[in-house]
């Protein structure tokens, strides 16, 4: 299964890309170790994970064409 | 909470005019309830970093997730105050040092109201809504920028 | 208490335009220590009073007193806060119903300065500066305004 | 001696003028007597008086060329 993730903010300087496809994705807490093996660089970087534009509160299991967002810190205003 | 999408455009490219500001400001005289407006504008600091300046802010945002979590921080702040009219507007793209990225305007029949949740809502933009501003140096490099 | 007086213009003759507070908004770009705008604009309110509606209200002022008035809280908020700018701008004569009668306008490096500032201002004009308010009702009768 | 006196809000519709003269005054404590025995409505009417531009806060002796504001509840903004 794929699942679509959304890259944002200074993790953008690290994925060098808006935008990726995970495969082989069940569970959200299967979502960091994956990136973190391809993109070693973003373990030095806090952020918060959403799920079909919402918050990931617990782990949940994934379905095929979720959206999974990649949020550091937000700084508008 | 409602889930009826009022369609209210949120994001501008660039900065945000005078010129935009005061026609949504007039578009409010036919509102005679009103008795009190509360602004807040947000303007693109020259800061210093590592002794370079700051020129410019490039906003990016979560635009679906932004403009769902406006929506439920519009609709909450409705039904806690008593509230005439609300706005907010935020730019995406590049502003430049002196030029305006976030409006905030609320309106209401006393002041007391607007007031309390024009800078409510300003809290919960810089906190609560997925926008990330990208301080762009003099040098051409760039730093994230951390809100407060 | 300095008597140094900077010449800074409080009354207009009648409402307080979209476009002068644009203007005044648009001046500000070349302050590039200010990151904030805290904005208040007062409207006239189509009142009811005794089942009469409000058409207007005729703003008079004890004008020396109040600039001088004025000043002093001025010079104090300076004093007090961080501030970049601020300019208050008040209505004489008549401002229909949804016409602007006051303009606060507060300037800072970050947001919290500004908003505590222009709230205070508006509490100070309203209730320790000389202005009253004359509400002309739709029969061409008034009522004196009183302030809450 | 003579006092400028200015009227102001609405002791305007009870004195039926913004400006006065009032004379034989040598102390403000002598204000408010002289004003309501020419102007009786104004006793229903609650408003300070100022001299030279500074609230009273306590009497005293007037001088030629003196302006006294008599200033009902202020309702500006």
């Amino acid at each position: 299964m794929k699942v679509r993730v959304l890259v944002f903010g200074q993790l953008k300087d690290i994925i060098e890309s808006d935008e990726l496809w995970l495969e082989g994705l069940a569970h959200s807490d299967d979502v960091l170790p994956l990136l973190q093996a391809q993109f070693p660089g973003i373990k030095n970087l806090q952020f918060k994970i959403a799920l079909n534009k919402k918050m990931i509160q617990q782990g949940v299991s994934l379905h095929e064409d979720d959206v999974i967002a990649l949020l550091p810190a937000f700084s508008g205003g | 909470m409602t889930k009826e999408k009022r369609k209210h455009k949120v994001f501008m490219e660039g900065a945000i005019s005078p010129t935009f500001i005061a026609e949504s400001i007039a578009k409010h005289s036919s509102k005679t309830n009103i008795g009190a407006h509360a602004i807040f504008l947000g303007q693109v600091r020259e800061d210093l970093i590592n002794a370079d300046k700051v020129c410019a802010i490039e906003y990016s945002a979560y635009q679906e997730m932004a403009e769902e979590a406006l929506h439920e921080i519009r609709e909450a702040a409705f039904a806690q105050h008593n509230l005439e009219c609300m706005h907010i507007y935020h730019s995406l793209g590049e502003v430049k040092v002196g030029e305006i990225c976030l409006f905030v305007f609320v309106s209401s029949k006393h002041r007391e109201a607007s007031f309390k949740v024009c800078e409510e809502l300003v809290e919960k933009i810089k906190k609560d809504v997925p926008i990330w501003g990208k301080e762009i140096l003099q040098d051409a490099s760039h730093q994230w920028k951390i809100n407060q």
